[in-house]
């Protein structure tokens, strides 16, 4: 389990993040909700490692791993999808995913990879060409592809769905179900909050880098307030 | 004949010492420009100690690995890391590392010349005597074909290494972007630092060998193959094994037939007047891929 | 909403004939006409990899086009060079943000503002060197683009210092303020959330009113059904349909290419 | 203080002379070992009273091996009135950049070894060093006590000493004496390995081989030409002194070259020169040196014939200085020809054991 | 007494051709065009400045005039060649330009006078002419960083697929890249000559880049005070260390290794950072917090003004 106590992140002087607290349990969905700038991403790079939180904690089952190097936490089993792709533009496709794969266990290595060309085989056909070259959408596929490849314990994923077709988000999300089913616990920022709430198993909605809802995945549907916040007026229209 | 052979000598020399600085710009973007003073001084301190006591040929290999590689790990510490660490972006700190890497040079350079007083400095001390064999009509020292062996093994094993290996791949993902590979679990401090120490060490190496097979160096010696180097790197295209390994080669051919054909002054017009025209054709060196890049 | 005039008198703003891009093996764009008409919004839909941002990359004359034409106002432009293409107004959003990073927002949609100054220059009046080599002081289309993508406040923040979604809206008023005749967006409202875009697509709305010409890439089906007033559809890098929005969505070759399960059950 | 006249020719207690040289970089083992022949002189002149009381107070300036410094140096010493004359750089490059300024605003200025064009340029620049080309010749009996038939050339076009002398004296030489030059090749500034233009001048089969090089390149060739299979002797410059040779180790024995001075030769006034170094410095003094001790005593003569600090006076004596001839450390009854001193020279041959003396030159 | 400025004439002359080199090298690197040809088009400056006085005894204005122009339309040609290069490839092809005119030099004969060079180059060019053009020149470069020209070579350096879609055509900067970068190359080189009177193939090298290319980085590429304040350092600074004595070029390697360390872009970056740094804090004080706009995009409700409220209020759904 992946606590996240009363976290601040700043630049300089900007308070990006104000006292950000959260969890994130093995075989759930914890969904984060909030307006451009509202420091989702901060958030997850603060809990990845990317930046060093000013005050708060976070701790993977018990373990204070505030402050760790990136790539310690991710021998621990915390993984970014980083927002916008990142993929490794000048390397194939396939060294993207094993790079992906790189502090995993070999013996699972051959059954993830296939998965994950199963899921997009797209991926597969372009194995061999740069990833730089792919689509916007296909790189987003890659790099949700390379995070599985890690086989992580817990997951941090900003707007996995970002320019993907309505199809492809459909399989992500349900991807991202069936992951929690088997036990690994997930942090995701969603700006598809629609989509994002079917899988959901909690909803946090960040403004101005504070928490301001946080509760049950069923709740935040019937609640006005991060309907009208987060799924437009037609939203409310709707119900 | 004998001229092939004086290519292929020279090649290996320049391409053993370009192999060191090719590794690290073409993985971890760091052009080194202080790999000519490591090559410099790892030589020089081979030479104070034989002022000292007398050695061999594998012992001064080793302090010129030794010295090579804790020189390198000294300059990525305590400048390049750091450059990194407070430059905005990549394409800053490239440029800074690159006066870094200048500005650091002129400290071993000053040392040296302050010693020998810009005097050539070799290795007569050593017990090493350099033999010269006979077949026929070749001749070839027992130091030039250790720098060809050495030259040939080192490059092979770094190339298969990189293309081939887990962390080869790990180390060319750094230099594409370090913060993500961070995020793939990619020591990247420590990928970095053991880069560096292999080039540096192949630096050293190439500065004892080079300086047995010549009598003698100068303090400046490196300078003058930094500029080479970087030429046989961009011939090749930054970042790929053949394309070191075809610079070093094709530059040394060019040298030796223009030295030996024409007037020698007009080498480096020669020589770098080729690099140009083969750059124009392909602009991104012979064996180099192209920018990816899309809309 | 109009549907597309097929056979108006009007010129169209921009008409491609078989137009084709080819990596290699990879048929991006492959045999695609299509004729925008003035003063409206066309939409492309299409799976990932279905060479929308390839089409917009031709159009605006960045990617090398295999075959086929492309007019704009009806003459012909296909050996125009990319720089010109801004004195005729045409600009466009890239997919992934571009901003200059040491610029901040204000001058990085200056950058679209100075466009415009080139192309009244050519229209008319020649400016004194020392005017052009400053451009106009303050162009009245940037302060109106930061008002309409509502990024008051931010004027002097340089891009790393913002959020992503915010990036974006910089992208957008950029693009405005080149007071453009035809605008080409790639998926301009990725990283917002629901009510974010409902404001930009009512944004593009106004445009419309305003006689602006838009062509914009989404994958935000609402959105689209919102926005535009005909709609493409592409697979494979070839229409697959066209038509008015929600008849695009209800076709069944559309929903199995492209519509997840939300979009699909609705038909 | 200093200005007052310390004796009735009007000259201040104290004559300050700046010494304008490398003393770090690239020609610093010259510019260091003309310092020390500077300062031994100034003793001496000091300590002999030809200034009457005066002494002189040398100032060492280092130009860093940059001609921009050099000529900054100079500027800066040109405008301190105190500064009566200047000793200028050793090295050509340096000196060319410093000669112009001297002239035109009336700097008398005497150098060392800088043997190449421009360097003397009119009544104010003097150099006590011979030009090489001009003492080299004194190599024609060594080749035909030897009986070489052949020679095969090598040299840099890097200096332009070298490059006259590659370019010059030997079709010269070899016209004179009749041998035949069986190829030349001219190497550049980066070449630092040698294997390819040896194999190509030993392809052609000669008898004695010439190597004209910048003086660090000399051990690599002597190695590369021994390990090419080479054993005869190399005709070689004065560049290999000074201790270049000593890295190839045996490989370097066997190199001969003219010099302009070799502290073996027999002149008296040079055993004076030699000893009275030994004695400061306790080791033998190299050319650099004997050339800047002529330099200054001939500055000296000069400046007490002027009976003054004033720049012109000085200019005009030294005028009448140089159509004298004398006797110092390069030898003896040296002349001056437009402005530069000509020697007899002296033939050296390299060994491991130390430099011989062959023979010596006898002037035209 | 002498003056400081007497004394230090040949610092203060090297001061401004430097900076007129650095600037050679500034303008085509903030343009993204890695280009070192300016050291070139010094050397050919400063060699037909030179030839010009010498043989043809032309007034020390004809010749710079023509050596800028020569340089101005050899940089064209060059760019027309290898403009489509990039990054240090395009370096590379620069240095092996640089080199080649150094062969040249040595290998000239007597028009060149082989490794000896040129001397004796003596007009009538005074240092307030110097200075005056110095000046021009960097006037006219200040000009191109600021307003609408500044942006549109940010554009054509950080990105110029999108400089090209805003309308900038990227072979015309470029070219004029190569251009400006001959001019003002062959400039520095002829204004040297004239005050130096002597040219060689030595003065002409390697070094040239690394100087120029040290004090634009040091100082801060992306403006010509960085250039200014660059030129001003690396003249002055080996004339202060010779007080150090015999370990002034350690200090020297230090000094420039610890500026590249600690100045991540240079010193003028420092000072601009520092602005900006004020800017942000002034912002933060007067301004109102951006995030109040971000909120307003988040449709929170008008009424309450926070989400918080309501949700604490736990409303019902109507
Ligand atoms: N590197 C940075 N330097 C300065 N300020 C930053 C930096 N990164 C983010 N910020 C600021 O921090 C705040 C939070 O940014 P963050 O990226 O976390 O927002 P977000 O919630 O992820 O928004 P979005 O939905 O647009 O991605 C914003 O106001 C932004 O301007
Ligand atoms: N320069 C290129 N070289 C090779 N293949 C390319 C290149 N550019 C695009 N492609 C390929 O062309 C196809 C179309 O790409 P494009 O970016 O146009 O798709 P898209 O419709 O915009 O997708 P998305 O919705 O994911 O952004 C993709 O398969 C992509 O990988
Ligand atoms: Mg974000
Ligand atoms: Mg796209």
């Amino acid at each position: 389990m992946l606590e996240i106590k009363d976290l601040h992140v700043h630049y300089g002087n900007i308070e990006a993040v104000r006292g950000v607290s959260l969890d994130v349990e093995p075989g759930k969905v914890t969904l984060v909700l909030g307006a451009n700038g509202a420091g989702k991403s901060s958030t997850l790079k603060a809990v990845a490692g990317l930046e060093r939180p000013v005050q708060g904690s976070v701790h993977l089952n018990g373990d204070d791993i505030t402050r760790l190097a990136p790539h310690k936490l991710v021998r621990r089993g915390v993984v970014l999808v980083p927002e916008g792709r990142r993929v490794f533009s000048p390397l194939t496709v396939a060294e993207n995913l094993r790079l992906g794969g790189y502090t995993a266990p070999k013996e699972a290595y051959d059954e993830t990879l296939a998965r994950v060309y199963e899921m997009f085989p797209i991926l597969a056909d372009r194995g061999n060409g740069a990833a730089g070259l792919l689509s916007g959408g296909e790189q987003q596929m890659l790099a949700f592809g390379r995070a599985l490849m890690s086989q992580p314990k817990v997951m941090l994923m900003d707007e996995p769905s970002m320019g993907l077709a309505p199809v492809v988000v459909d399989s992500i999300l349900a991807k991202v179900r069936q992951m929690a089913d088997s036990g690994i616990g997930i942090l995701m920022v969603e700006q598809n909050a629609d989509a994002g709430l079917d899988v959901a198993d909690q909803v946090v909605a960040i403004a101005r880098g504070e928490v301001v809802y946080s509760g049950v995945a069923g709740d935040a549907r019937s609640h006005a307030s991060v309907l009208r916040a987060f799924l437009g007026e037609a939203a409310l229209a709707e119900q | 004949m004998q001229d092939l052979l004086s290519v292929v000598t020279l090649g290996s020399i320049y391409l053993l010492f370009a192999l060191g600085m090719s590794l690290t710009w073409g993985t971890i973007d760091i052009l080194n420009f202080g790999h000519g003073a490591i090559f410099m001084f790892s030589s020089f301190t081979a030479y104070l100690v034989l002022q000292q006591t007398e050695l061999g040929l594998p012992l001064i290999m080793l302090i010129g690995l030794i010295v090579g590689a804790l020189m390198s790990l000294l300059i990525q510490v305590l400048a390049f890391e750091q450059i990194i660490k407070r430059a905005k972006d990549k394409r800053a700190a490239e440029m800074q590392i690159l006066i870094g890497g200048i500005g650091v040079a002129i400290i071993p350079l000053a040392i040296a010349q302050h010693y020998t007083k810009s005097n050539p400095f070799g290795f007569s001390k050593s017990t090493f005597k350099v033999n010269t064999w006979t077949m026929g009509d070749l001749r070839i020292t027992n130091i030039a074909a250790l720098s060809i062996v050495v030259a040939v093994v080192l490059w092979v094993s770094a190339a298969v290494w990189l293309r081939r290996s887990r962390q080869g791949l790990a180390l060319r993902s750094i230099g594409v972007d370090a913060e993500t590979a961070a995020l793939m679990g990619i020591d990247r401090r420590k990928m970095a630092l053991a880069t560096m120490a292999v080039a540096g060490g192949m630096a050293g190496l190439s500065g004892v060998l080079f300086t047995f097979g010549l009598g003698a160096i100068t303090p400046e010696s490196g300078d003058t193959l930094l500029v080479k180097a970087f030429a046989c790197i961009i011939l090749g295209g930054v970042g790929s094994m053949r394309g070191v390994a075809f610079g070093a080669f094709f530059l040394a051919a060019a040298e030796t037939v223009v030295l030996t054909q024409t007037s020698g002054s007009w080498v480096e017009a020669v020589s770098f007047g080729l690099i140009f025209l083969v750059l124009l054709v392909r602009p991104s060196g012979v064996f180099g891929r192209a920018e990816v890049r899309r809309t | 909403m109009s549907a597309q005039p097929v056979e108006q008198t009007t010129t169209p703003v921009l008409e491609l004939r078989d137009l084709a891009v080819h990596f290699g093996g990879v048929k991006a764009v492959d045999g695609i006409s299509m004729k925008l008409m003035p003063g409206l919004i066309y939409g492309i839909i299409g799976p990932n990899g279905s060479g929308k941002s390839t089409l917009i990359g031709a159009i605006t004359r960045l990617t090398r086009m295999t075959r086929g034409e492309l007019l704009f106002d009806g003459a012909s432009y296909e050996h125009v060079p990319p720089s010109r293409l801004a004195q005729l107004r045409v600009t466009r959003t890239f997919q992934t943000v571009r901003l200059l990073p040491d610029l901040n927002v204000r001058a990085n949609i200056q950058i679209g503002a100075d466009a415009r100054t080139t192309s009244e220059q050519k229209a008319g009046r020649r400016p004194s060197w020392f005017e052009r080599l400053r451009g106009p002081a303050a162009s009245p289309g940037v302060a109106d683009a930061i008002r309409r993508t509502r990024l008051e406040g931010f004027e002097s923040y340089y891009p790393s210092e913002m959020s992503y979604g915010t990036q974006r809206r910089v992208e957008i008023a950029r693009a405005l303020a080149m007071d453009p005749r035809l605008l080409l967006l790639d998926e301009p409202t990725a990283g917002m959330n629901q009510s974010e875009r409902a404001e930009i697509s009512g944004l593009l709305r106004d445009l419309r009113e305003e006689g602006l010409t838009q062509l914009l890439v989404e994958h935000d089906v609402q959105m689209m059904l919102d926005t535009c007033d005909y709609v493409f559809a592409m697979n494979s890098g070839q229409l697959i349909a066209e038509g008015e929005p929600d008849e695009v969505v209800r076709n069944p070759a559309v929903q199995e290419a492209y519509l997840g399960k939300k979009w699909g059950k609705d038909a | 203080g200093s200005h007052a006249p310390a004796s009735g020719k009007g000259l201040p207690a104290e004559i300050k002379l700046v010494s304008v040289n490398p003393t770090t970089g690239v020609v610093a083992f010259a510019g260091a070992s003309a310092n020390k022949g500077y300062q031994l002189a100034v003793k001496e002149i000091n300590d002999s009273g030809l200034l009457g009381g005066s002494k002189i107070k040398l100032e060492l300036k280092d130009t860093k091996s940059e001609p921009q410094t050099a000529a900054s140096a100079l500027t800066s010493a040109i405008s301190d009135r105190d500064v009566a004359a200047v000793f200028g750089s050793v090295s050509s490059t340096e000196a060319v950049a410093m000669s112009p300024l001297a002239q035109k605003q009336g700097m008398p200025i005497v150098y060392t070894q800088a043997g190449s064009h421009g360097v003397v340029v009119g009544d104010y620049t003097y150099r006590a060093t011979p030009l090489m080309s001009s003492y080299y010749p004194i190599i024609s009996k060594f080749i035909k006590e030897q009986g070489y038939k052949s020679v095969g050339l090598m040299y840099t076009s890097v200096t332009p000493t070298l490059q006259e002398i590659g370019e010059k004296t030997y079709p010269q030489l070899a016209e004179n004496l009749g041998f035949k030059i069986t190829k030349s090749i001219a190497t550049s500034a980066t070449t630092q390995d040698f294997a390819a233009p040896i194999s190509q001048l030993l392809a052609s089969k000669p008898d004695v081989v010439a190597a004209l090089e910048v003086g660090a390149s000399n051990p690599t060739v002597m190695t590369q030409l021994r390990q090419a299979g080479y054993e005869g002797k190399v005709l070689g410059n004065s560049g290999a002194s000074a201790g270049n040779l000593k890295p190839a180790g045996k490989a370097a024995d066997g190199m001969v070259w003219p010099a302009d001075f070799n502290f073996q030769q027999s002149a008296a006034s040079s055993q004076k020169f030699v000893a009275a170094y030994r004695a400061a410095y306790s080791e033998d003094p190299l050319n650099y040196a004997a050339e800047a001790y002529d330099a200054a005593h001939f500055l000296a003569r000069s400046i007490a014939a002027a009976g003054s600090i004033d720049r012109v006076a000085i200019k005009d004596a030294m005028k009448k200085e140089a159509a004298k001839s004398f006797d110092g450390a390069l030898g003896k009854d040296l002349k001056w020809v437009d402005g530069t001193l000509q020697v007899p020279g002296v033939m050296v041959e390299y060994s491991t054991e130390g430099e011989k003396l062959l023979y010596e030159g006898t002037g035209q | 007494m002498m003056s400081f400025y007497d004394s230090h004439l040949v610092l203060f002359q090297a001061t401004f051709t430097g900076l007129i080199l650095a600037l050679s090298i500034q303008v085509p690197l903030r343009m993204g065009v890695f280009s070192f040809a300016g050291a070139g088009s010094y050397g050919i400056g400063a060699y037909l400045a030179a030839i010009l006085v010498i043989k043809q005894d032309a007034s020390a204005f004809v010749a710079i005039g023509a050596a800028m122009l020569a340089t101005a339309v050899i940089g064209l040609l060059l760019g027309l060649l290898i403009f489509k290069l990039n990054g240090l490839y395009l370096a590379m092809a620069t240095v092996a330009f640089d080199l080649i005119i150094g062969v040249i030099a040595i290998n000239g004969g007597k028009t060149t006078g082989g490794s000896t060079g040129l001397y004796g180059v003596i007009t009538d060019f005074t240092m307030s002419q110097l200075f005056t053009i110095t000046l021009i020149a960097l006037v006219l470069v200040a000009l191109s960083e600021v307003g609408r020209t500044g942006r549109r070579v940010d554009a054509v350096r950080d990105d110029p697929e999108l400089a090209s879609s805003m309308g900038i055509s990227l072979r015309r900067y470029r070219l004029t890249a190569f251009v400006v970068s001959g001019a003002l190359g062959g400039l520095a080189g002829s204004m040297n000559v004239l005050v130096r009177s002597a040219i060689g193939p030595l003065d002409i090298g390697f070094g040239l880049i690394v100087l120029g290319l040290t004090m634009i980085v040091v100082g801060g590429s992306r403006s010509w005070k960085g250039a200014v304040i660059g030129a001003v350092i690396f003249t002055w600074l080996p004339d202060v260390l010779t007080a150090i004595g015999a370990w002034q070029e350690l200090v020297y390697g230090i000094v420039v290794a610890l500026a590249a360390v600690f100045l991540p872009r240079g010193i003028y970056g420092v000072l601009v950072d520092l602005n900006k740094g004020l800017q942000r804090r002034s912002r933060e004080r007067h301004d109102p917090p951006p995030a109040a706009a971000e909120e307003a995009a988040g449709d929170v409700d008008p009424t309450t003004g926070d989400v918080r409220e309501l949700a604490l209020n736990e409303e019902a759904v109507p």
